[in-house]
């Protein structure tokens, strides 16, 4: 087959076009906090997302922490169970809801109009509002941990009974957090939409964008489509636990079972929430420093969007051990086999990608090449729990634990990074220290590695997640994992020290930083002025479609 | 600063008009969140999934009795915290042909000190076997109100179909007591619309 | 209309040849092809419920 | 360069762990059922599928970024499609993913096997122990962690079976099948024990079902595997399985113990007895939440040393002990607990901690309130 031409684009390297004009139709802005307070530039609020994420990444790391600590040796030696449980329960609510989808968002509001050629996102006030929100929903969800009776302790599951009946009085505050949080991500994902519909630059059609801006069009329409079954399913408990409804209460009439599908309805499509933008960032990265377009790009547009239609089909998976009739027992393992192929396809896309490349290693490229091998390693787990008479075995076990944390870890949290590094030049104007950024990637490769592999071990031993004490044979996996944990922790301060470092001096680099890049944030300066793409850039593409 | 322009760019409009798709979207997500209740309902009668029983009473079907099959009906029954009431049945396990219809004593009985509702809640194992139960009369369809001390025997009226699934030879009737607070029935019954109100 | 079909089952698979998928793009509407999209994800549900169900007997 | 060699190093240690560890014995068990036995070549296949899968991808991965690093001058190509190829590698995983529904379907309709077992079993998960009835067998118990709190505190030393011994196993025959019925009297449990291959959820109200045919005897043990409050981590599952005359006789015995247990009830018992049988009964049943001095630790969980309402009322008391609080985690014991066991331990606690009621309460009392 005779290769064919790449379908992006080489770009306009005047910085003219894109930073023309600038400062003079803008008054200048308040000082000071209020100037954070009522910021409608998308940049701007791309950084408060990302600072919020990664103070929320280090308070839920933190509770990590508490739990690898008691974790360490059998015996409780450190927190009493109630607290045990508060502590998983906590880490899982605030890395999901509270780190790693506000950083896939910070992301967004920084790069989705750099990369289409859009002033700024379709609706900016609206845009400060939904993130105004959020740092009000994690105040409330901290404050819960203050309460009679503590904060949440049913994991962040929350399976009824145990979150309505049975739960601490705090959690009507942790449903109104939650609430909070959900319209902050729907506010958002609609701001996005809009963005991505309606504004990118002339002559740029949709099969034009670059990957992250398809995934995150995609992440946006999930968000649109589960966020409010969440709502549904949180406004649901609020009337079991205070207006005594029984939706969830067997003793009423209704059914614990129901808590779990329309919980897992939202939650399954909410775990491809937590993927799909990994992938965008990495579909950009790896082509820059393979220096050769991304392999078999409509398929991965493609494969994104099967991704996305089979996240609303395999939920059950999650419920395999609850009772359900064969038929649905062999319908969600079927359908979630499926899933394996879409996401092969991605992998093999990415592979065939730095096939006869020209490759090079810089912070970036290192975190993207870790997130293809582990993100993948998550994957076979994955494919083994689908396996529904084999996941009898593994479910509620710390293979799971290990599973989902090979995805969100060294998968979206290395996406993460790998697209921090990646666009520092372009916020900063500095490219990261490059000796510090090693250190911080080689540390965090094996931290992540030796906390989480063990737990393949100790949940096929036969090790119940969520537990705060553990039995004898499980002793030598679980001091791994802590020691790995406590590595892994460490080594983010170092990550901390460096962006600061990096906003504050360092290598200048130019509008292109990295020698393959090819999407249009290139074109305008790093670092990227307060206000770019006032007049639409023009959009090239060089192949005639 | 872009809404604040005057100026109706075409892009403008097209903003507008995918916020209001996204709203509509949004709304019909949230009320499909609550429609999926009552849907889950009619899939676990349909499916038999999670033991869930009819909370009416069918009619009997008049078909031919299959003497050539045996199956076992077993009896349990299940108290609950907060309940001073007993829940016996006159028989743990019975056999019946499919086609048969049968019928067995269940004796309630409140040892407590004062009057109180309680609701039995049925649920039926192997769940595949729930489709082709019939109940015609249950104590289960209704909530139960007994004085201090008063005993009730009330019957249950069943019949298996002759379509039972061959394997199933053994089928598990459980009936946990639970209680009612009385005013909170309104309400109840709101969350359970969806399958026929009972009583 | 077989034709929106063929690019659509090509999507369901993952692989498109660039020149069919221009012309998908300059030729079909948009519409089209989320309406048979979703169609042809409810044929899938339907098939996937359909093999469990015989498999199941 | 350097770097790169770090890289597969570091890949290949790992690799090299994997089946270093599952010689260890780091694996699921194979199990003592048949079905048992087939989950656990379905996990070794599977495994082995995505070993093989992660070897070429992983191969293919390495083997370009050793091959087409820049350092070494490489020019990259400019090709980004091939169908042929991706239409290759979307239908092998397919065919793969068929291959390995097959015998999972296949293990999963024997799993689903409802047909006629020979004994049937009851079990309740309850905060946070397991409740054993033998259907029709008027043998029931209740089963509670063994392990005691100094070791837990690390005051003792951690014997061998550290948090998954159980005051009483549940006793199974071993070449009968064993029905299970499941529920639970609370919050959602899972019993699981990994040696049977069993694994399946308690849900209050509603009831599950699975078997269990055991080929060999020896004593299993699991833990509850879905997250059900404090004591989550503290309620083990032992299965003790016997050679069939051996359950048959253990079967008589208990009915025997239990009839012995009835008579117990009418006849007059003194102090010392009651409040040495109702410490035992409070330490197995009720010291996990109300705590060993009677504190309890509230909200959740109200103290019972120095408590007015139970120091005053009588009545009260033994109304909470039979029929529970409904919503909290407090059960009904009427049908868990027999009359001299909440005799006893209501005495314990009416004269524990300060608590001097001086009172006693007869078995047959309570015999009365619970037939009345």
């Amino acid at each position: 087959m005779a290769p064919k031409l790449p379908p992006h684009h080489p770009v306009e390297q005047s910085t003219s076009t894109a930073a023309g004009g600038q400062a003079a139709e803008h008054p200048a802005p308040p000082r000071g906090l209020m100037r954070w307070l009522l910021t409608t530039n998308h940049k701007e609020i791309g950084s408060l997302y990302l600072i919020f994420s990664l103070t929320m990444f280090f308070i839920g790391g933190i509770f990590a922490l508490v739990v690898r600590a008691e974790l360490f040796q059998p015996g409780l030696q450190l927190v009493n169970p109630e607290f045990f449980n508060q502590m998983t329960t906590m880490h899982g609510l605030i890395m999901v809801f509270g780190a790693i989808m506000p950083a896939f968002v910070g992301l967004a509001n920084w790069m989705v109009p750099l990369q289409i050629g859009a002033p700024d996102m379709a609706l900016p006030r609206l845009n400060n509002f939904s993130f105004w929100l959020l740092p009000v929903a994690f105040t409330l969800l901290l404050s819960t941990l203050l309460m009679p009776g503590g904060g949440p302790d049913f994991g962040w599951t929350f399976y009824a009974p145990l979150s309505t009946t049975y739960a601490p009085p705090s959690t009507t505050f942790f449903i109104l957090s939650m609430h909070i949080a959900g319209i902050s991500s729907i506010l958002g994902a609609i701001n996005i939409i809009a963005t991505i519909l309606n504004l990118r630059a002339p002559g740029m059609r949709l099969m034009d964008m670059p990957l992250f801006v398809w995934t995150w069009l995609i992440t946006a329409f999930l968000l649109i489509a589960v966020m409010p079954v969440l709502a549904g399913v949180i406004t649901m408990m609020l009337l079991d636990i205070n207006f005594g409804t029984s939706f969830f209460n067997a003793a009423g009439g209704g059914d614990p079972v129901l808590f779990q599908h329309l919980f897992w309805f939202f939650g399954h499509p909410e775990v491809y929430i937590m993927i799909l933008p990994a992938f965008g960032i990495v579909s950009a990265i790896i082509p820059t420093f393979s220096r050769k377009p991304l392999f078999g790009y409509a398929s991965m547009v493609y494969a994104t969007a099967s991704i996305a239609v089979l996240s609303f089909l395999v939920w059950a998976h999650h419920m395999f051990t609850v009772g359900l009739p064969l038929v649905a027992e062999l319908f969600f393992m079927y359908t979630t086999m499926l899933i394996a192929v879409p996401t092969g396809v991605k992998v093999f896309n990415w592979i065939s990608t730095m096939f006869r490349g020209s490759i090079s290693f810089e912070p970036p490229m290192l975190f993207s090449l870790a997130f293809v091998v582990q993100f993948t390693i998550g994957g076979f787990s994955g494919l083994m729990l689908a396996i529904s008479p084999a996941d009898f075995q593994y479910h509620d076990t710390y293979f799971v634990v290990a599973h989902f944390h090979y995805v969100l870890v060294p998968g979206a949290l290395f996406a993460i990074l790998a697209g921090v590094y990646y666009w520092l030049p372009k916020w900063t104007g500095h490219y990261p220290h490059l000796k510090l950024s090693q250190w911080h990637f080689w540390l965090s490769v094996i931290g992540v590695n030796l906390t989480f592999f063990p737990m393949h071990f100790s949940g096929l031993a036969g090790m119940p997640r969520r537990i705060p004490d553990y039995a004898l044979q499980f002793a030598d996996f679980n001091l791994a994992s802590s020691l790995g944990a406590f590595l892994f922790g460490a080594s983010q301060l170092l990550f901390v020290w460096l962006v600061v470092k990096c906003v504050r001096g360092g290598e200048k680099a130019p509008a292109r930083a990295w020698e393959g890049a090819e999407d249009l944030e290139w074109s305008v300066p790093s670092p990227a002025p307060l206000h770019t793409f006032e007049h639409p850039p023009t959009f090239r593409p060089d192949t005639p479609h | 600063m872009r809404e604040s322009r005057t100026t109706d760019s075409p892009a403008d409009r097209g903003v507008r008009r995918t916020v209001r798709r996204t709203l509509v979207a949004l709304a019909g997500m949230f009320a499909f969140a609550f429609a999926l209740v009552p849907l889950y309902d009619v899939f676990c009668q349909v499916t038999g999934l999670n033991g869930k029983v009819d909370t009416s009473g069918q009619a009997l079907v008049h078909e031919e009795v299959d003497e050539s099959r045996m199956v076992t009906v077993q009896f349990v029954t299940r108290g609950s915290a907060g309940l001073p009431w007993n829940l016996e049945v006159e028989t743990r396990q019975m056999r019946v042909h499919p086609g048969q219809s049968a019928e067995v004593y269940f004796a309630f009985h409140n040892s407590g000190a004062t009057g109180s509702w309680a609701r039995a809640v049925p649920s039926v194992s192997p769940s595949n076997a729930n489709r082709h139960l019939r109940k015609v009369t249950c104590f289960c369809f209704d909530e139960q109100h007994l004085e201090a001390g008063e005993r009730l025997e009330l019957p249950l009226v069943f019949q298996l179909g002759r379509d039972l699934p061959p394997e199933v030879n053994t089928v598990t009737l459980v009936y946990t007591l639970y209680p009612v607070t009385r005013d909170e029935a309104p309400l109840q019954s709101r969350a359970t619309a969806g399958k026929g109100d009972e009583a | 209309m077989w034709n929106v079909v063929k690019s659509v089952l090509a999507a369901f698979f993952g692989v498109q040849k660039e020149d069919r998928r221009r012309e998908d793009f300059e030729q079909g509407r948009a519409g089209a092809f989320i309406a048979v999209g979703i169609l042809m994800a409810l044929v899938l549900v339907l098939l996937v419920a359909l093999v469990a169900t015989l498999v199941a007997r | 360069m350097r770097t790169f060699i770090v890289w597969m190093a570091g890949c290949l240690v790992v690799t090299l762990m994997v089946p270093v560890a599952m010689a260890q014995g780091w694996n699921m068990p194979v199990g003592v059922t048949d079905v048992s036995r087939e989950v656990h070549s379905l996990h070794m296949t599977i495994f082995w599928i995505c070993v093989v899968i992660g070897v070429v991808v992983f191969g293919v991965m390495f083997y370009s970024l050793f091959r087409f690093r820049r350092s070494r001058g490489a020019e990259s190509a400019n090709f980004h499609e091939h169908t042929t190829v991706e239409v290759i590698w979307t239908a092998i995983p397919l065919l793969i993913l068929i291959g390995m529904a097959v015998p999972a379907t296949a293990t999963l309709s024997k799993m689903y096997d409802p047909s006629d077992a020979d004994l049937d079993v009851m079990i309740t998960g309850q905060q946070w122990r397991w409740r054993y009835e033998y259907l029709g067998e008027d043998v029931a118990f209740t089963s509670s962690l063994a392990t005691s709190r100094e070791q837990i505190r690390g005051a003792e030393a951690r014997d061998e079976n550290y948090l998954l011994e159980v005051d009483e196993p549940l006793v199974l025959p071993v070449d009968r099948k064993v029905r299970f019925l499941l529920t639970s009297d609370d919050v959602i449990h899972a019993w699981w024990v990994p040696e049977l291959a069993v694994k399946q959820d308690t849900i209050p109200g509603f009831v599950n079902e699975n078997w269990v045919r055991i080929n060999e005897p020896g004593i299993y043990r699991g833990q509850c595997a879905e997250l059900c409050g404090r004591d989550h981590g503290f309620m083990p599952v032992v299965v003790h399985a016997m050679e069939e005359e051996e359950f048959d006789a253990w079967l008589v015995e208990r009915k025997e113990a239990a009839a012995q247990e009835a008579m117990g009830v009418d006849r007059e018992w003194e102090m010392d007895e009651l409040m040495e049988r109702g410490e035992g009964v409070y330490g197995n049943i009720c010291a996990s939440c109300h705590q060993p001095e009677g504190q309890g630790s509230p909200p959740a969980f109200p103290a019972l040393a120095g408590n007015q309402q139970l120091i005053e009322d009588v009545e009260w008391h033994l109304d909470k002990v039979i029929n529970g609080v409904s919503g909290a985690a407090m059960p009904a014991f009427r049908n868990t607990l027999n009359p001299v066991e909440i005799a006893a331990v209501v005495t314990w606690t009416r004269n524990a901690w300060g608590n001097d009621t001086g009172e006693l309460v007869q078995p047959a009392e309570v015999a009365e309130r619970l037939a009345d």
